[in-house]
């Protein structure tokens, strides 16, 4: 099967041909170029260095920069976090590799009772330019308590924003904006992406840190999706799209703020709108998105905002458990039919 | 030493070495998923310091647990089974490699979160305390895990309510791909134990005879109600972090150093020496091992898989919408 | 001012007079009774034992019971938490106080990957009869770092149940359910209300953990509100009341789960629904309750279920911007107002 | 000793007495809110050891922290206004007693958390450290506080990296109401230091010429490129924790045996004694504190309030829905 890129109104790219690249590549692109362009960007985390990243993302950066630019930290998540934050105070501008989101529980104080809230709390005195970045997501059988996903934790705290790249660009690209950024920023990885490759141009200019893009087009039913569920909700229309169901895919790149205007624009076509979430659904991200959709695009939904989401249950390591933990392909064709029967009776 | 006592290390080690090995196979041939962290070159701690214990203590390990669960009870077949996600598996299929449980035996995990341990430790021996019960509990933790808060945290409420518990660290040089001059500023774990008013020593963490020795003390200390004990066991993983890992941070010299004084040979050697074993008896326990692992991987093999998504995240099923029935 | 008790279906209560006591004595009777009732029961924290507790929640417990059911820790919040899961693990039944849910931050790895994970990761095996209580919520200046709500980050967490027990009657009835209960437990207080009398009577029959309340029918908006939002909702439907606007208030009393099937009753009747609530409104757990009420009422919805939450900002420590961060009565009366002049155009 | 130093150090500390006497009077009036936790009986550790760093070098401090800001230079004025919420404050009316912050002066707090002024601190001196700064972080903290995760984590990072930060415990022996043997195995802090290798020394923090000296020899040792250094100072303070708690679980003979050692009353002897100061001196420096502080009240009172709720969330104006201009 293949896929075309479509250049029209609302996606995101570039016309001119592009080097296929994996997102850790990327992400190991814009951390290099953001090191070598300012010398107050520094890196700091579990086996970050001389090992060079559980997923590779810091490697070769410990040879070229030295210890002090690319640390190699003790398991002290709270700590080191609290370092990137001081350290951030007083100029620097630390990307802080949490070596999974699993271990955020360990540092939520430092990342939202100071990072997040030192600007505010000084009258705006303080900086924090800090960016810290977690791999994380159901990936394969890591059992209960190394599936995180914490978005809902993390996108409710004023102070902060969430970025979730799905795309070797997109980390690229929000990666590097997150590091000129003057405040702190949470990078979101997914496990399941890093080796996943896709177009890449550097060069190429980039949209707003939080602009969803639409990654394909439809008339009849709008799929709001980030990180490896973006890639599901592709297949799922591709397939739909054979029976004569159009489905408008958006990734939604980030997750604090959320483009509406795009997610409003979309349904005001499609009329229909499906959130689909890799995390559980009591609470999660996706409720956001459907009560603030459900309300302000009231007048153009034809039915109201449905949210398809992980089993709220911890993640079993069992594979095929596993598996029908968390949305597939089948399940959002399924939604998506369910509300279609609804949409043509 | 007892003739009896020394089969047992011997044959717990074996078993403890086949069986790791079994399951980097069983790995390799996809039939386990996700982060599995081995035991090989470590074996003389689990195997040494358990059988200082007595059944009714109870046991909390890391992520890297198989042996201590197989040594303290758990059937080869449920430990492999739980590696290959089977219902049949200790914790039913639902908790995998890093996290074995077995509540008959007062085996309770398992946990993937570095530095978890020590508190669920604390919280059993608490309860002990509270109870004026005269068992204790076992805390295992790898050198990196001293470096978590939680163990700074933990070891003063142990010993200032002076807590059944016994902290054993299995010192193996790594957090990963850390060396432990690099992630410790006092790389001698059992020195920290001071600073809480705590007894700590040093100890061959190859040497399955001295860590048993040194266990029995402790054991003894601790069940006497005199508070935590800490143990550091000096030891090597001869295989990377885990099977993920490759371990190429580490020398060929190194590796092949420490390699040199392989747990089970010296243990080998000197139960033949002082006349503790003899060949039969090694040859024996190598064959029995042989065929437990085999079963293990076949039970697991055969084992069927857990249906049920739902099960066990409450103690009754809750519908989150407050369905009324 | 008079109020009435109501004993209309859906309203929980008693019919014999009883008499009235503060949040923090219901409290505190719950505890002495289970205590009395089983040994097994004991609580941890700071200060609960020689100091009596921060909000005098377990004064009188030391002299009583001693210092091994009732221990005063270190500040550890992780440590100790994580001593309780051990300790309910091995058969006891702790309570354990977080001074405030501030410090929470620093002990949810014990709540969320230790508490709510380890029965399910065991098969099953291990039970985890754990009470963790935590005054939380905007209260008197006490600064961004003193200030926080943390719904959204336990609501979404499977393993766990979450109570906001808003009145005397039912701090008493939710906290002796939540020690017999097996399932780890988690009890948000409000620092505001711990002061405030009602009727009290610890024979009554209690309902349902997780059973909402309706405190006062109405027949044109529903309010659906917990824990201090509830008072202000109640005044706003007084004063609504005299210029003949009819609101129903529905105490939520359970954030997870919470109660659909009585919204959901309410709105059929009402039609139109806001969610009143005092944390951020941007992945709240308002959201929850808009999205999913959005979704399964929306045939008896005759408008988009709202919110009115509170700014996304930390609180400030001025007293008057922390006044207007929040929802106040005059907000709610203005919501309502506004859906009103909607509903009968 | 020198004259203008003694000057300084009665001045400053009267300055702390009587500026605390006036916020707990305002707060009694309902001019301040939240929690407010003075300093009454502490003086000597801020007053002693700020004295002995330079303007250059950054301090970090809790939420008892008015003391420590307005000897680092931040003006009584500033200090009130915050405590009153208003638009001067030197948080803008948006941190409160617990947050008070100058960054011109490199003032950095101010953290209601216990525990948080570790990491905070360990982060500017590793930053220092990257930029071979020749600047050092001075980290206050409670005895309390000692107990926290992040000061076993922060300490091992800072040893491991010879992070330039000195650490100084203000022990006055109460984590709120739970005193220090009920919450500590081993109640000297000091003692701690060595679990990470780091130097570590007691004084006795009733004495500011001692903290003093103490303080001057240790940022000696950091400023060198040493490393951290650590010291206790033991006091006490005199009223409850916060104004909120009457410190019921002090004994009266307690309280009168600490106040008997009044850091103030030492000092006023000890230098009219040796000459440094005369009774004049001591009138003087008395009636100017006594005008500043009445004018820091008068300026709190008469300060605007903040009206901007959304101010400085974010480095610029954000919308969470996207909006597009
Ligand atoms: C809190 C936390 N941080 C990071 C990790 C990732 N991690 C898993 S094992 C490990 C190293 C642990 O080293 P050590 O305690 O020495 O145990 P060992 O694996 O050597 O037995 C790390 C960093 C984790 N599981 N938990
Ligand atoms: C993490 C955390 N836990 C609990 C509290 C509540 N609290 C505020 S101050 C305090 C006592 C701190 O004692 P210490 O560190 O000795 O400082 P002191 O107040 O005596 O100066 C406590 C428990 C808090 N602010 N932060
Ligand atoms: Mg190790
Ligand atoms: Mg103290």
């Amino acid at each position: 099967m293949t896929r075309q890129r479509n250049d029209n109104v609302g996606i995101i790219g570039t016309a001119r041909p592009a080097p296929e690249l994996e997102v850790w590549q990327a992400l190991n692109i814009a951390l290099d170029r953001a090191m070598e362009r300012d010398s107050s960007v520094f890196i700091l985390g579990e086996d970050v260095g001389l090992f060079g990243g559980s997923y590779r993302v810091t490697q070769g950066l410990y040879a070229k920069y030295g210890e002090w630019r690319v640390r190699d930290t003790p398991i002290s998540e709270n700590s080191f976090v609290g370092i990137g934050v001081g350290a951030a105070l007083a100029g620097g501008r630390p990307v802080v590799e949490i070596m999974t989101i699993n271990f955020a529980l360990l540092a939520l104080d430092s990342i939202i009772n100071m990072a997040a809230k030192l600007r505010y709390m000084s009258g705006g005195q303080l900086q924090v330019p800090l960016v810290i970045r977690m791999p994380g997501g159901v990936a394969k059988q890591l059992g209960a308590q190394h599936s995180q996903r914490l978005e809902h934790t993390l996108v409710n705290v004023p102070g902060l924003r969430v970025v979730v790249p799905a795309t070797p660009q997109d980390s690229y690209w929000q990666l590097s904006q997150a590091i000129v950024a003057d405040d702190p920023i949470i990078v979101l990885e997914h496990e399941l992406l890093y080796f996943t490759k896709g177009p890449f141009d550097p060069d190429a200019p980039p949209p707003a840190m939080h602009a969803a893009a639409v990654r394909r087009e439809g008339r009849d039913v709008t799929l709001v999706a980030w990180h490896r569920m973006v890639s599901l909700a592709m297949e799922a229309a591709a397939q739909l799209s054979t029976r004569g169901i159009e489905v408008e895919v958006i990734d939604l790149r980030s997750l604090r703020p959320i483009d509406l205007p795009l997610l409003r624009e979309s349904v005001s076509k499609t009329r229909h709108a499906i959130v689909v979430e890799e995390d559980c659904r009591f609470g999660g991200v996706g409720a956001e998105i459907a009560a603030t959709l459900g309300e302000v695009a009231h007048p153009d939904l034809a039915s109201p905002v449905r949210r398809l989401a992980a089993s709220d249950v911890p993640t079993p390591y069992n594979a095929e458990l596993e598996r029908a933990s968390i949305p597939g392909t089948k399940n959002i064709i399924q939604a998506v039919e369910e509300l279609a029967g609804l949409h043509t009776d | 030493m007892q003739r009896k006592l020394a089969r047992q290390f011997f044959y717990d080690m074996t078993l403890a070495r086949q069986f790791e090995q079994a399951a980097a196979e069983q790995y390799m041939q996809g039939n386990i998923g996700g982060f599995l962290h081995l035991y090989p070159g470590e074996e003389a701690v689990a195997v040494g310091s358990l059988h200082a214990a007595e059944p009714g203590d109870y046991v909390v390990s890391t992520y890297r647990e198989h042996v201590h669960a197989m040594v303290w009870g758990v059937s080869p077949s449920a430990v492999m089974a739980e590696l290959f996600g089977r219902a049949t598996g200790c914790s039913g299929g639902y908790g995998g490699s890093m996290h074995l449980y077995d509540v008959s035996r007062r085996f309770l995990g398992g946990y993937a979160i570095v530095g978890e341990t020590f508190a669920i430790a604390a919280g059993v021996g608490y309860w002990l305390r509270l109870n004026d019960s005269t068992q204790i509990v076992l805390c295992y933790f790898g050198d990196g895990a001293a470096n978590q808060g939680t163990f700074h945290e933990t070891l003063n409420m142990a010993a200032l309510w002076k807590l059944p518990v016994l902290f054993i660290c299995e010192n193996n040089h790594y957090q990963i791909g850390t060396e432990i001059h690099r992630h410790s500023a006092v790389p001698d774990i059992y020195r920290h134990a001071s600073a809480y008013g705590i007894d700590g020593r040093h100890v061959d963490g190859m040497d399955v005879v001295a860590v048993h020795e040194a266990t029995r003390a402790a054991v003894q200390h601790v069940r006497s109600g005199n508070g935590p004990y800490l143990i550091e066991c000096e030891t090597y993983r001869y295989r990377g972090h885990s099977m993920a890992d490759p371990g190429a941070y580490r020398s060929a010299l190194e590796l092949a150093e420490l390699r040199a004084r392989d747990p089970l040979e010296i243990f080998r050697e000197r139960a033949l020496g002082q006349g503790w074993l003899n060949e039969t008896d090694c040859q024996e326990a190598e064959k029995t091992v042989a065929e437990v692992v085999a079963e293990a991987v076949r039970f697991a093999a055969e084992s069927p898989q857990p249906t049920d998504l739902g099960k066990g995240v409450y103690s009754e099923p809750l519908d989150l919408y407050g369905g009324r029935p």
